[in-house]
């Protein structure tokens, strides 16, 4: 194996991931790491231009309060979000994104971020909180804001790009930094930070995409968010929450094309194939997931879970009616042949930009089938399950609020080792967008805030805990060793067989992908399982992720970018078994249409209207879950 | 599905160390054979469709011929961006050919200024939840905290 | 494009094919062949030692009557096919197979193949109608006494191996032989013959597999059956059948080993994971399906429905509970510690073998979770949908019976071309085995038995018809341009594009049966639809199946090897179309367990107690279906 | 998961134009690299494990590793072939040992007999129902039909 340099780079703050989140918190953390002469240093495994779930645009911002407008309220959000979880949210939390995320908004709006306007010069709003972009470039901007701002303070601000992060660095409870690898050079980081912000996003491919050929990479979350933030967070001990809080997204079938545009601002309806309309011949349904089934809006999983019981009663397909959503919002002009016409182009082109915007294969889908949104229905689909606890998911790190919101009965878990505001359980170790939990919603512009938010928190915290971080190199060089491994097997093993990829004495890390998905998949209520499990599933699931882990020692990598998707898998493993052991310790079913617990089919407000929160113990390698009250704000 | 080079118009970016392609990509698909000097992606299985390659190649040598497992054949779909406005051409399977153009952003290039000079910070308490540029940037007067 | 000397073969009897029809066929042909100096051609895409269903070996010859030992009648056999067809059969043809097959058995015996014997010297039955063999080798020897038969012709009896069929050579309304390609050497294949018997089994890979990395090819049915009896049938005009009853084996979860010795030979019970046996519980069900679901045995496609209620209730998975069934059997032994332990010795040792003839993987997969059958249950799952006509299944061509069992109301269609045993609806072609319909449960032993009739049949029409054919060599021209086609596609093409696979002109094998199996899989009621549909799913399956046809011209192809895939996945494309055709024409749900018309749910004896035939019609290229009245034996 | 060649013990059935494995394969997957005279498997994904290429080669150069999708690593099932016999050798994950026997045929290779003397045909019209060998191999005196 060729030599691998150790680099060691010593930081103030660490900043993992280049997405939204990690937009926020670099463009932040300049700002006070400059007052205070602080080092920022940036890790991304990829561009940061266009890194994480943006890096193809967005269509709309899905989180906006205008609360300075007087549009509506941080407090009507927390309502709002309450609602759509199901009851289970820190409120904490969501109050505090709601309060800041206007502002991050207005600055992707100065810094060239075109967002449409009414004739008022008002911002379009696609719902209640969505309003719309010409996005294309939305990454590309935010990031370059960041980027500026890091230039600000000289050699004091550092981006890595393509640098793969694997482990973090403890010093016994402290998170002290992370270790990586660059994916494009025979280079082993060693970060060593004061503090640590996690902004590496969620996860894809845990479970079996409904495309498994050449269309697997296009599931609807991006292929290379792998659940390194969940990763990171569990193997520092740090806990964790809603684990169990999957999210599927409803979405054009296989070209995975966005429906809030249709649904909100093109008021299109769905039907069956039957011309059944599951929203309403369904309603009686949603009784029995009161009060969050009748209130307003519906929860996200609930309208999924209506949609699904036409699928599995044969009623399918179900279609996003386009043809019929356009005709009525062009009959307003039907009368005046020359409007109607030029509202009928405007229209298509927006829906068209909707796609083009995001999700570029939906609109080569619809050329591919000569299909007009104007003329024509398309299908619509449950997705398979993803983890992305700032979306309609809420899975992630269990983390300190803001001083003023925060109830007391959540800090005094943080009363020994400070409170600051998105500091995990672990000292020094911080969360902002995916990678924290139990506040959902946040989107692309609550992520940018609650990265700002993280950012100002971990500042915080080094300026109160300013010494350097001790790191023991001794351990350091074990990690290294473990983390090259996959190279290592490869050379040694391969040259024995006719075949690089089969090998008894290793795995690759598509196959072992692979084995992990159909896992998920059959047992733990992926697609094929109809989103269903039961207690001997989760069991039999948790005995062929032991099997897994075991075998992920002997997993391969012919160079750089394979030992990357290695490491991507194995993080990919232990947030799936993060989830499995989540969904094994609620017994109920709180959110039919994300999964269903066939053994306790109902929602059980007295013993489960609570958080599940897990840690997973880096000394003995043991998990413990436990419930924990929901408290909710005086809202 | 996945990207794919058009080996005829790719120069592998004049031979540089690194090439534009695999530079953007998010998914590290794309590398330069430097035997040939013509990139390619290495496992287009794992292609996002995101499009980025195709967007930053100054040969226009990439393009994306859909996921073959469920999009069928004749269609293509094809940017040309801008420093402000974004153009795409589409054809459809039938032949038919539509084209669309929208804006991307409204500064120019590199020119986003972190902090803009009409919204000072409210304050330099690290402890206070004020964040920079507020609360000028949320066009309110205040950080709004709970009614106790 | 290299060229491609063009070989014609003149011969009297074509044989396509050589797994155990076309054993049976070579068999017998040869006999009749020598008697009359006709000449006899074999044509296999593969070793006829090694091809075929049971190329890895079998553990059981599953039909077997036993008339000459008194045991069965064939009057039982027909009652046994009709209750567990749902009523549909053609009930001369399970009669005629019935009445040889103990003869090819006993042939086998002869032969060399090993037969399980009791303390009497009896053959040791599994079920009724089963028996145990160690069937390693059982192909290779019945392979081995076809070709030895046909040594006996000296140079009229000739074998080509490694040549694959594509299409049938015909002549107005006539079959007059086969075109294929060699896959060893730039040959295109002209077979010339005045009677050709397709005996090309069935089909795999139509519907997606349950594993879709490596274990893509471990499906139950074997990869390299591609539905090429079904295309050819279809494509020279044949009238088909029952095309719409596809087989789904219940099989020990992923390695895909039989159950048949389980639940038979060593009466084990199949339990869900809460311990409930769902034959017992759901017994009620049954009577919806009666009379069949009422009879005895309960037909295959009904015991499969009621483990996939359990599964669609959550109630999953099911295990085979061989601990259970192992301990019963010991358990007469109990009291003597050496007996018991003996018995125990030889339980394991036939538990294994089971496997070991004829799955290998499942034993590998025992030995890779460390599992051992007398210690721990295993799980047991629906697979995808196969189309087998030989076994559970009902598909295949519409053909002639024997003069002495076929009633009056079939035979009128065999008035003008005459009554030629197993000659489908197009003169001069026969068909055996899976090739031929609604003759479900004649396995390996009654499909060698077909061939010969078959052969047999075949032989006294070219004794009838004895002239040579006439081939339009133009038109075969034109067929050898359009079968290499796909060669010189991707000659022409490839170059231009960074990827061999990836090209806007052309798609590959591979991504070309993915894109089909998604489309049944999705539509046509695959293992992710739950294994149901309806009319506007089947519609939708049509409409992709047509984008798809179109596309099927842009195959391209390296070698000859991936030529050869490219025809076997247009082979698959046809047998789905047909299959789709059937189903939507059939408005009632006749073999729930199989498939599920959500939209008719229901059987419907009084419309549609009938056999669904189609036609496609090479001249317009148009489908037509049609209802044929199922005619009962007076059994 | 599919087979792969031992690429020590395979000698490329010493340059033979057709190697046991190529022509036994019945799904057409084992090719020789001729530059190296080894032989591999083109396309495991499309393999059975149906063992033929492992029961065939005359080195034992063959060998499978399970399906990486759902088999977990570290067993092993070795096949030994003989004239009569087949030798099982499985190694389970956790390394125990079990070994089984069977028979594989009770007559000599390439020795069956088509048609046993015992069972001569009991008729030469061609448009009987009976088939050469019956009805003797049927061990019935006639073959069985409708009561009319
Ligand atoms: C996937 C997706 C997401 C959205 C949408 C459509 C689609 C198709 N839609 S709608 O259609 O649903 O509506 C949205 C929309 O229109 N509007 C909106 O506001 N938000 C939408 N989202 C949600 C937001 O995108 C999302 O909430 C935020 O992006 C979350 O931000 P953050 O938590 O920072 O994650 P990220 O994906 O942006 O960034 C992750 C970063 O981590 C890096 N990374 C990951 N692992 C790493 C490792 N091991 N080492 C080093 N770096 C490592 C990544 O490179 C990246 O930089
Ligand atoms: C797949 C399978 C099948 C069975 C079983 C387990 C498994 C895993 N089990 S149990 O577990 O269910 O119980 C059985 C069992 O134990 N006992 C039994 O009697 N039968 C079982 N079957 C059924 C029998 O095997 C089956 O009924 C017969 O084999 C059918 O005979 P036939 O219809 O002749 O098909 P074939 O598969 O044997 O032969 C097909 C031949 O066609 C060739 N071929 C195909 N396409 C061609 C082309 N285009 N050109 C040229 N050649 C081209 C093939 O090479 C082959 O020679
Ligand atoms: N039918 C609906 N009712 C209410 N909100 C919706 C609906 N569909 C989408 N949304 C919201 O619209 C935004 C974008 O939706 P989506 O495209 O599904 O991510 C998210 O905030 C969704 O929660
Ligand atoms: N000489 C070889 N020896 C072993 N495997 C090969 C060889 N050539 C190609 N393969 C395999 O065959 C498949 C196709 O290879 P390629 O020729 O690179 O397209 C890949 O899985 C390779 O691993
Ligand atoms: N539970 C059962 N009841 C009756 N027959 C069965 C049962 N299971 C398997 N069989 C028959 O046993 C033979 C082998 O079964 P299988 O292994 O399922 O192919 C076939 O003839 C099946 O129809
Ligand atoms: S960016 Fe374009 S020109 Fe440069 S290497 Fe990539 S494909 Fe070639
Ligand atoms: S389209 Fe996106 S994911 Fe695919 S190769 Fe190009 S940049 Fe990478
Ligand atoms: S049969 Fe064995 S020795 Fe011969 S080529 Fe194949 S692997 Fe090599
Ligand atoms: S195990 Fe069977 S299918 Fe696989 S390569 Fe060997 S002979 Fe071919
Ligand atoms: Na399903």
């Amino acid at each position: 194996m060729q030599p691998f340099e150790t680099v060691v780079v010593d930081t103030d703050l660490l900043i993992l991931g280049g997405g939204m989140s990690a937009c926020g918190a670099t463009f932040e953390a300049s700002y006070w790491a400059k007052k205070h002469g602080l080092k920022v240093t940036v890790v991304d495994k990829a561009a940061m231009d266009r890194s994480g779930a943006v890096a193809m645009g967005l269509s709309a911002i899905n989180e906006y309060i205008g609360y300075g407008k007087g549009q509506n309220t941080c407090e009507d959000y927390v309502k709002y979000v309450r609602q759509d979880l199901m009851g289970i949210s820190r409120e904490d939390l969501v109050y505090d994104i709601a309060r800041h995320v206007d502002s991050s908004v207005h600055l992707f709006e100065k810094w060239g971020l075109p967002i449409w306007k009414d004739e008022k010069g008002e911002y379009v709003h696609e719902g209640r909180w969505q309003i719309m972009i010409n996005g294309e470039s939305y990454k590309v901007i935010v990031a370059e804001a960041a980027k500026n701002a890091l230039a600000t303070l000289g050699e004091n601000g550092q981006l890595f790009e393509r640098v793969f992060i694997v482990e973090p660095l403890m010093n016994g409870d402290t998170c002290v930094g992370a270790v990586g690898f660059s994916v494009r050079e025979p280079k082993f980081y060693v970060f060593k930070a004061k503090a640590t912000i996690v902004c590496m996003g969620g996860a894809v491919h845990v479970f079996r995409p409904r495309s498994v050929g050449e269309g697997l990479g296009r599931a609807w979350y991006p292929p290379w968010n792998c659940g390194s933030s969940a990763y990171f967070t569990i193997r520092a001990g740090a806990e964790m929450t809603c684990q169990e809080v999957r999210f599927i997204p409803v979405r054009f079938k296989d070209g995975y094309g966005p429906v809030g545009a249709w649904f909100l601002l093109f008021k299109s309806r769905a039907t069956n194939a039957f011309g059944g309309e599951y929203m309403v011949e369904r309603a009686e349904e949603l009784k029995k997931w009161a009060p969050y089934g009748t209130g307003k809006p519906i929860p996200a999983n609930l309208r999924n879970w209506l949609g699904m019981e036409d699928i599995m009663e044969g009623k399918g397909p179900i279609y996003m009616r386009t043809e019929e959503a356009i005709a009525n919002l062009a009959a307003a002009y039907k009368d005046d042949p020359k409007a109607f016409k030029k509202k009928m182009k405007e229209l298509e082109a927006e829906a068209w930009e909707d796609f083009l915007d995001m999700t570029i294969t939906q609109s080569f889908l619809w050329a591919a089938t000569n299909v007009k949104p104007e003329e024509k229905p398309s299908e619509i689909a449950a997705a398979e399950p993803y983890f992305i606890g700032s979306h309609s998911g809420a899975s992630g790190a269990w983390v300190c609020g803001p001083e003023d919101l925060m109830p007391e009965e959540y800090k005094a878990q943080w009363k020994d080792i400070g409170l600051y505001n998105r500091m995990s359980t672990v000292k020094g170790l911080f969360c902002a967008g995916d990678a924290s939990g139990a506040s959902s919603h946040k989107f692309s512009s609550g992520s940018h805030a609650e990265g700002r938010i993280a950012a100002k928190g971990a500042i915080a915290y080094i300026l109160d805990h300013n010494q350097a971080p001790e790191v023991d190199m001794a351990k350091v060089e074990e990690l290294k060793e473990r983390i090259l491994k996959p190279l290592q097997i490869f050379e040694q093993y391969s040259p024995i067989s006719s075949d690089p990829e089969i090998n008894p004495n290793y795995i690759m890390p598509k196959m072992f992908m692979f084995r992990l998905q159909k896992i998920m998949d059959e047992y733990a209520g992926g697609v094929t399982a109809q989103f269903t499990t039961n207690k001997p599933m989760l069991e039999r699931a948790l005995e062929l992720l032991q099997f897994l882990k075991e075998d992920s020692e002997k997993l391969a990598a012919r160079d750089l970018h394979e030992l990357m998707r290695a490491w991507e898998n194995v993080h990919r493993m232990w947030i799936a078994e993060s989830h499995v052991r989540h969904i094994l310790f609620r017994e109920e079913t709180r959110w039919p249409g994300y999964y269903f617990r066939a053994d306790f089919p109902d929602m059980d407000e007295e013993n489960w209207k609570c958080f599940v929160n897990s840690v997973w113990n880096p000394q003995t390698g043991e998990w413990t879950l436990k419930k924990v009250p929901v408290v909710h704000l005086p809202v | 599905m996945p990207s794919y080079v058009i080996l005829e118009k790719c120069d592998g970016c004049k031979g540089q160390d690194k090439t534009a392609c695999m530079y953007i990509c998010p998914n590290d698909l794309m590398v330069l054979d430097k035997e040939r000097m013509k990139a390619y992606n290495r496992e287009p299985e794992l292609c996002w469709e995101c499009y980025n390659c195709v967007k930053i190649c100054p040969q226009q040598a990439v393009d994306i011929r859909s996921y073959a497992d469920f999009v069928p054949l004749g269609a293509s779909v094809v940017p040309l961006r801008g420093s402000q406005d974004i153009m795409w051409t589409i054809k459809f399977r039938n032949g038919e050919v539509k084209r669309f153009k929208f804006p991307i952003r409204t500064t120019p290039e590199g020119q986003a200024q972190p902090w803009p000079d009409e919204w000072p910070t409210g304050t330099d308490d690290i402890k206070s939840p004020l964040l920079c540029t507020e609360p000028g940037s949320t066009l309110a007067s205040e950080l709004p905290t709970l009614k106790k």
